[in-house]
């Protein structure tokens, strides 16, 4: 029992109970299509969670992964779309949109980390108003190069990536291991545990805190930019709208999975445990066809209920 | 050498939030001749007084290092059973109560979660936050309801010539404001957001003093969500929607810090509420491009959180301890 | 809490463990107890319905998500419901949910014209009717039908309709539009109506305010109280939709200008949904037009759509809710094509 | 404050002292940390308290805190029973706590950091402070701790010094009876100490019953009127102070005949290495020429040779560990140069660590380790770029623990903590040794130590102290900054004195005094 509850697979474990949970009484929960469905539709967030599991780490938090998924989602779209695109029908439209998207998160990352690192600002407020700068800047870059609100007509190339639920697939998971690898295994890695359990004391031990931090939220911003592209190729459209509803989740998810708030606690695995179950939950109530706001209110619940297991399982480890 | 001539400079940073924000007045006041003028100024504080009460309660729980983010779910669940009380004909004061009751209720189940749960307060009010709007639109089903007038009457309403929302918001500052600097229980708050484990050897009624500061915030909420329904005169299912980040904004703004221990409500908080609404008051004089609003806004914000920060980090420079005074001008 | 060495193995063997648990459920048959309470959808015959609904947050979305639902009732099809709170992607997931449950038809409002095509497509693919409340899909092949008014041709009779009646005050009149979000097509097309009429007005009319709402009241309430403080003499107010008169009420009693229609110093109110709120506005003579889109019709239409393309009756790619703007003037006897008129009666 | 009612209280008849511990048993999870414990403090007495780490002196102070309950035995105060709950209680029956890390909120002023529980009031249940009267109280308070700053001043202003004393004052406001110094020295310079001491002998005169808790044992031995010894939960000795030698007193606290408290200093040269051979005055691994920094120090020029150990002395604020501190390239400097093995040494600390510099600083807790982070963590932290191989860093685990593993045993860290524990639950002392075994996994050229033994237990400090010689026999440069003069002089070859930012004296192990040491710290040189 202990070893249950004290395993890192815990939340995986609770996964299995919903999922036992849901399969008698949920239509349609239980059948291929639906688990293609379920698995296709927690990629984005996958993919955002465990950037943003890089951060928290740290002991900072990225608010702006949603602004970010908007504005390289516009960016990609003006690059390769079809009518108005920069290189709209050029065989060189996908890669460089591509490059152009996650470029963008990259940037913006990189205006977080300087702000945060170098100017000491807390990563709350500046990943707060850069959320709000850059969603604006996405809306007002649509309105200006193409007046539109959101651009169609993506190349087939591109959009292949959303069709072919393998291929997100693939790219999701790809993303998700190489963080994971880089956490693990990495000097970097190690870094930013270090950097979260002990900035002081990393840098006087020869830790680059400043570039570590930049790091991080350079990365956050990278995976946000791939979670644009899963998104945009899904969807078909580049648009400015791209994602707004993840924020919270994106954080409930690392939480639920056991990462710290306070930084030097997290695994980009617990992410995934975290994100599976948030989105078993939520694809099984809907499936339940609950009323939305009852949907809202059990979401709260379950976040709440996570929490408190985390809380009691890490006293019930430690008496025991 | 640096250090010495910097204390000038503390100085100047030390005014910087004011000066920014006469700065925001003085430029809309030079593009709209309309804008620096009393009747405007009252409206502005008018439109802020939600946002202020709300933001002073969320300042009682910064101090403490901790965060609310339920707020505005809280104005809508009040909000929502209000209404539903107002069309079925109860007396307004009835439906003032249940808001404040509400706000109550819901800063209670805040408490209890972070106080006697230990959840970390960013994930508890993350809950409460989902459970709340849930709940709301359960209420409302969603629909928006149009109150009756008695509420508008309510906002538009004036004491001594000031209108209504005005003097409340006034008056919940200024007893904020004495609570925090002349009372015990104040003076305690900033000691526990300073040090929690010293404030606990101290043998400060920690418990206590946090579960008080959720109450706090939770009936400033309810009080908050009455002073936008007093303008409004309807509940949307959008109401109170990221308010808490409005509040949290403006409280940062005032120089609250978000890891406790440092923060005043008057002025800083309400001079950070006043500022949010000014620039959208301006933007509007102005007749700024609709599409520049959210960069102009967050730019204004950002300058400000960089100012507040430089600031902090020069104090700590100059915090440093002299070991010898230095003869002559080298 | 250190990542140890050879994690790595352990992060494949969750992995795998994912993918198994795909393959379970993957085997796990079609007819297991979850799925057996739903019927095989037998041809010709219409059981159940996905409704997925972009949003609820105003009176216009619950209406027309209401009539849809007593229509069902009423011909005896289960409703699947699904609201995505603006997101388009989860609508997109609610959609897969109710094509992986074999509805017979699926109707949604989306998001907007284009996120919805990959929606379309997938539901065409699984060969299920597609039917777009209220806003249309941009250009494409995918096979659906829209029903949805023309907001941008309803909006300029409306506004054209207030821009006349600014004519006969005899002065040039200021006017200010209450936009919406401006990422929201409706926004958009309600926008452009007005800049439109207003442009064919010539200069009898200038627009000196233009308030982005973001679907907001509270923005919408301190935008008015600031363009009207800019501008105490602005004749003319349009709002992008009905649900946020209340505001410009709020603000204009405030300043002692709420005055009915017939009333010196009335300032010309237009409005956009015809909602329960415009029609009191109306019958009590504050408001002056509104554009009405027909939400009943535009329903049972949807239903109708999904009935006949099951019968084998293809339906055409758009059907146009005229829709209408009611005025002052015709208000007698339109009303009773105004959904909001009947909300309102309902209530009493 | 008038001490006569609580004297009067006192039942003059029988002898019982104020405080009285009696066969006291506690232990955790079966683990017995006390055991039988018994003794008490007499009226107008110091009792010292000794032990090493892990003796249980911290739980005897939890129990009387009444953060801890007994399993039995019990208290008594004032010949009443006396079992506390919490804080309160104990606040209640007069008992105050002056702790080894001070409770004082930086954010508030003195006056509100003395009267934080007990604010005076306008009125009774009025809930409004009395500015006035607390601005008095507070005054009155400060003067008889010898303070002479405004009840105003806020306390990020003080120095820590002046802190322990506001300490003080806070457990007179609460009008206690009985005082327990929990290493109150720990952060002083022994002019702070002096003023310290004289105050809480002065306390003593007033008829205050003082615990005071120390590993410093010289004051102890100065301070104290009786001792008690603890070891492995159990009272080894105890009586009246003259009754013990410093020896003594060690010996029992380590169980064992400790035959010297010093390691024995040889002259380096049996080791194999080819530094091997550098004499004290050989080769200066760090040359350090009129580095100013305005404000800290000035002019300052000195030579570390390779296999020296240096001393720094000096009182606290002499500018020591700002020394250190610029060294190591986290303060900046105005003027003058380092050099490290002849060349110049600049950049930021991760630069210099790369060049062989290693800094254990005097705070373990904020910028020595990451509390929660695992033993290996923090012992592989400064090695890891090393460990790691391109491309994309990839780490060398089996490297890294064999590192691990051998800067283990080289420091000797107790055999009962695994690699995966938290050095959040280790003793000072073996936090200590992972902060030091961390540094010397990189072999350092020059090894900076500031108050390398602070609250530290003897056995580990001799052990420390045969480390740094190691070190330095391996033909590195060991600079110890510490504000124990019989320290430095029990370790170093070579002792600078510190005061005001510059050098004021000089001494060779061979004319050591501890007189013109301690003179030229405090007035200008004699050396």
């Amino acid at each position: 029992m202990s070893r249950i509850i004290g395993s890192e697979f815990f939340v995986l474990f609770l996964c299995l109970i919903a999922f036992a949970a849901f399969a008698p009484f949920t239509p349609g929960f239980v059948s291929t299509g639906n688990f293609e469905n379920l698995l296709t539709a927690c990629l984005p967030l996958l993919v955002l969670a465990t950037g943003q599991t890089m951060v928290l780490i740290t002991g900072g938090i990225d608010l702006s992964v949603t602004a970010i998924i908007g504005l390289s989602s516009v960016v990609g779209a003006l690059v390769m779309g079809g009518e108005q695109g920069w290189l709209g029908g050029s065989p060189m439209a996908m890669p460089v949109a591509v490059a152009g998207m996650l470029a963008t998160g990259a940037l913006v990352g990189l205006f977080n980390g300087a702000c945060i690192a170098w100017l000491r600002m807390p990563a709350f407020m500046v990943t707060l108003t850069t959320t709000m700068f850059f969603s604006g800047l996405a809306v007002w870059l649509a309105k200006k190069v193409v007046n539109a609100e959101s651009i169609y007509h993506l190349p087939p190339a591109f959009l292949a990536l959303g069709a072919q639920a393998w291929m997100a697939l693939a790219l999701a998971v790809f993303a998700t291991f190489v963080a994971h690898v880089l956490l693990a295994r990495t000097l970097l890695g190690r870094w930013l545990y270090a950097v979260g359990h002990n900035p002081r004391a990393s840098l006087i031990s020869g830790v680059p805190v400043a570039g570590v931090t930049v790091g991080a939220y350079v990365l956050s911003g990278i995976f946000a930019a791939m979670a644009a592209i899963l998104l945009t190729a899904r969807l078909e459209t580049g648009s400015p709208n791209h994602g707004k509803a993840l924020l919270l989740d994106v954080i409930g998810a690392a939480v639920i999975g056991g990462t710290s708030l306070f930084g030097g606690k997290g695994k980009v695995l617990w992410t995934v445990y975290g994100v599976l179950f948030l989105s078993l939950i939520s694809n099984g109530l809907n499936l339940l066809n609950l009323s939305d706001f009852l949907i809202t209110i059990i979401k709260g619940v379950v976040i709440l209920v996570a929490a408190l297991l985390d809380v009691w399982r890490t006293r019930f480890v430690r008496g025991s | 050498m640096r250090a010495s001539n910097s204390r000038p400079l503390l100085r100047l940073l030390d005014f910087a939030p004011v000066a920014l924000f006469v700065a925001v007045l003085l430029v809309f006041g030079a593009m709209s001749d309309k804008f620096l003028t009393a009747d405007n100024f009252t409206q502005i504080l008018v439109q802020s007084s939600s946002t202020a009460v709300v933001a002073v309660g969320m300042t009682f729980v910064l101090l403490t290092a901790g965060v609310d983010l339920s707020v505005g779910a809280i104005m809508f669940v009040g909000a929502g059973i209000a209404g539903k009380m107002a069309l079925a004909g109860q007396p307004l004061s009835l439906c003032v109560l249940t808001m404040l009751g509400v706000g109550l209720l819901g800063g209670a189940v805040n408490a209890v979660l972070v106080t006697r749960f230990k959840l970390v307060a960013f994930i508890a009010t993350l809950a409460t936050l989902y459970i709340g709007r849930g709940m709301g639109r359960w209420i409302t089903q969603t629909r928006a309801m149009n109150l009756p007038d008695s509420f508008l009457a309510l906002g538009s309403a004036k004491g001594l010539g000031v209108p209504l929302p005005l003097l409340i918001a006034g008056a919940v500052v200024l007893i904020a404001q004495w609570v925090l600097s002349m009372t015990p229980f104040g003076r305690q708050l900033y000691a526990l957001g300073n040090n929690p484990d010293a404030a606990r050897k101290a043998g400060l009624p920690t418990t206590r003093l946090l579960t008080a500061v959720y109450l706090v915030c939770g009936v400033c909420a309810g009080l908050g969500g009455l002073l936008a329904l007093s303008q409004l005169g309807s509940v949307s299912p959008k109401f109170g929607e990221l308010y808490e980040f409005d509040a949290i904004t403006a409280a940062v703004l005032g120089g609250t810090s978000l890891f406790g221990g440092r923060g005043r409500v008057f002025p800083g908080t309400v001079l950070g509420a006043v500022l949010l609404k000014s620039i959208f008051n301006g933007l509007v004089m102005v007749q700024a491009d609709p599409y520049l609003y959210p960069l102009i806004t967050s730019s204004i914000i950002f300058g400000a959180v960089l100012i507040d920060s430089l600031r902090s980090h020069l104090m700590v420079r100059l915090g440093r301890r002299k070991i010898r005074v230095e003869a002559g001008a080298n | 809490m250190r990542p140890r060495p050879l994690r790595t193995r352990t992060f494949l063997t969750a992995m795998t463990a994912v993918i198994v648990m795909a393959a379970l459920t993957g085997c796990g048959k079609p007819d297991a107890p979850g799925a057996a309470t739903q019927p095989p959808a037998a041809v010709g015959q219409v059981k159940t319905i996905g409704v997925a609904f972009e949003t609820l947050q105003t009176e216009f979305w619950v209406a027309g998500f209401d009539k849809l639902k007593a229509e069902c009732a009423a011909k005896g099809i289960t409703m699947l419901e699904g609201v995505a709170d603006g997101d388009a992607s989860k609508q997109f997931d609610q959609v897969k949910n109710f094509i992986n449950r074999k509805v017979d038809g699926i109707i949604i409002v989306p998001k907007d014209g284009k996120t919805v095509i990959p929606m379309i497509k997938a539901a065409n693919a699984a060969n299920i009717p597609v039917v777009l409340y209220n806003r249309p899909a941009d250009a494409t092949d995918a096979r659906h039908t829209a029903v949805a008014p023309d907001n941008f041709a309803i909006t300029r009779e409306t506004v054209t309709y207030l821009v006349s009646l600014a004519k006969k005050t005899g002065r040039k009149q200021k006017a200010m539009i209450l936009m919406g979000d401006l990422s929201d097509v409706n926004a958009i097309g309600r926008r452009d109506g007005f800049e439109a009429a207003v442009k064919e007005a010539g200069d009898a009319v200038e627009v000196v305010a233009r308030i982005p709402t973001d679907w907001n009241q509270e923005k919408a309430l301190a935008g008015v109280q600031s363009a009207m403080q800019a501008n105490p003499d602005i004749g003319l107010i349009f709002t992008s939709s009905d649900f946020m008169f209340p505001s410009i009420k709020s603000v204009l009693s405030n300043l002692g200008k709420w005055k009915k229609h017939n009333e010196p110093g009335h300032i010309l109110l237009g409005g956009f949904d015809g909602d329960a709120t415009a029609y009191q506005l109306m019958a009590d003579g504050y408001v002056d037009a509104t554009g009405v889109q027909d939400v009943y019709w535009e329903a049972e239409q949807a239903i109708q759509v999904i009935l006949d393309a099951k019968a084998g009756r293809p339906a055409p790619v758009r059907i146009d809710d005229k829709g209408f703007a009611i005025t002052q003037a015709n208000l007698k006897e339109m009303e009773s094509r105004m959904w909001g008129a009947v909300v309102a009666k309902n209530k009493k | 404050m008038d001490f006569t009612p609580n004297n009067a209280e006192r039942p003059k008849t029988n002898q019982e002292p104020v405080v009285v511990f009696e066969r006291i048993e506690k232990s955790f999870f079966g683990v017995k940390v006390l055991q039988g414990v018994s003794f008490g403090v007499g009226v107008g007495r110091i009792v010292g308290l000794v032990g090493e780490n892990g003796a249980g002196k911290s739980t005897l102070m939890n129990l009387l805190g009444g953060n801890l309950q007994p399993d039995a035995g019990e208290l008594r105060v004032n010949g009443h029973r006396y079992t506390p709950r919490n804080p309160k209680d104990a606040r209640a029956a007069g008992i105050a706590f002056v702790h080894q890390e001070l409770n004082l909120f930086s954010n508030l002023s003195i006056a509100e950091n003395l009267f934080l529980t007990d604010f005076p009031l306008l009125g009774i249940g009025v809930p409004w402070i009395d500015r006035r009267a607390l601005r008095s109280r507070a005054a009155e308070l400060l003067r008889q701790v010898g303070l002479d700053h405004s009840p105003d001043t806020l306390v990020e202003r003080l120095p820590a010094g002046e802190r322990q004393l506001v300490e003080i004052a806070k457990a007179l406001g609460a009008e206690a009876r009985v005082i327990l110094l929990d290493e109150p020295t720990t952060s002083l310079s022994s002019r702070e100490c002096e003023r310290l001491f004289a105050l809480v002998t002065q306390l003593r005169d007033r008829g205050m019953a003082l615990l005071y808790i120390s590993h410093a044992l010289g004051d102890v031995l100065r301070l104290c009127d009786d001792l008690v010894v603890l070891r492995d939960g159990e009272r080894v000795g105890s009586g009246a102070t003259k009754d013990f030698t410093h020896d003594r007193l060690v010996s029992m606290m380590v169980g064992r005949q400790l035959n010297q408290i010093y390691p024995e200093r040889r002259a380096p040269i049996q080791t194999g290495s080819s530094e091997s051979m550098a004499s004290p005055d050989g080769g200066a691994v760090l040359q350090v020429d009129r580095i100013s920094q305005p404000g800290i120090v000035r002019d300052l020029s000195f030579k570390l040779g390779a296999g020296e150990v240096l001393g720094i002395s000096g009182l606290m604020g002499a500018g020591r560990s700002e020394l250190a501190r610029i060294l190591f390239g986290l303060d900046p400097f105005a003027s003058g140069e380092v050099r490290l093995s002849g060349e110049l040494l600049t950049g930021s600390p991760r630069e210099r660590i790369r060049r062989g510099l290693a800094f254990l600083t005097e705070d373990r807790r904020q910028e020595g380790l990451c509390m929660e982070a695992s033993i290996a963590d923090n012992l592989a932290l400064v090695g890891l770029p090393a460990n790691s191989r391109t491309p994309a860093r990839f780490l060398d685990f089996t490297g890294i623990q064999s590192a691990v593993t051998r800067m283990r045993e080289a420091v000797k860290l107790s055999a009962k903590a695994t690699d995966g524990q938290a050095v959040r639950t280790l003793s000072g002392g073996n936090q200590q040794k992972v902060v030091l075994g961390k540094w010397l996994l990189m072999e350092p050229k020059v090894l900076l130590l500031d108050e390398p033994t602070r609250g530290i237990d003897v056995g580990a400090k001799f052990e420390i102290y045969q480390l740094i010689h190691q070190l330095a026999d391996r033909g590195a440069g060991v600079l110890v900054i510490s504000s124990e003069i019989e320290e430095l002089m029990g370790i170093c070859d070579r002792i600078l004195v510190m005061r005001g930012g510059e050098i004021t004296g000089e001494f060779r192990r061979d004319d050591f005094d501890r007189e013109r040491i301690l003179a030229a710290a405090l007035h200008s040189s004699k050396a």
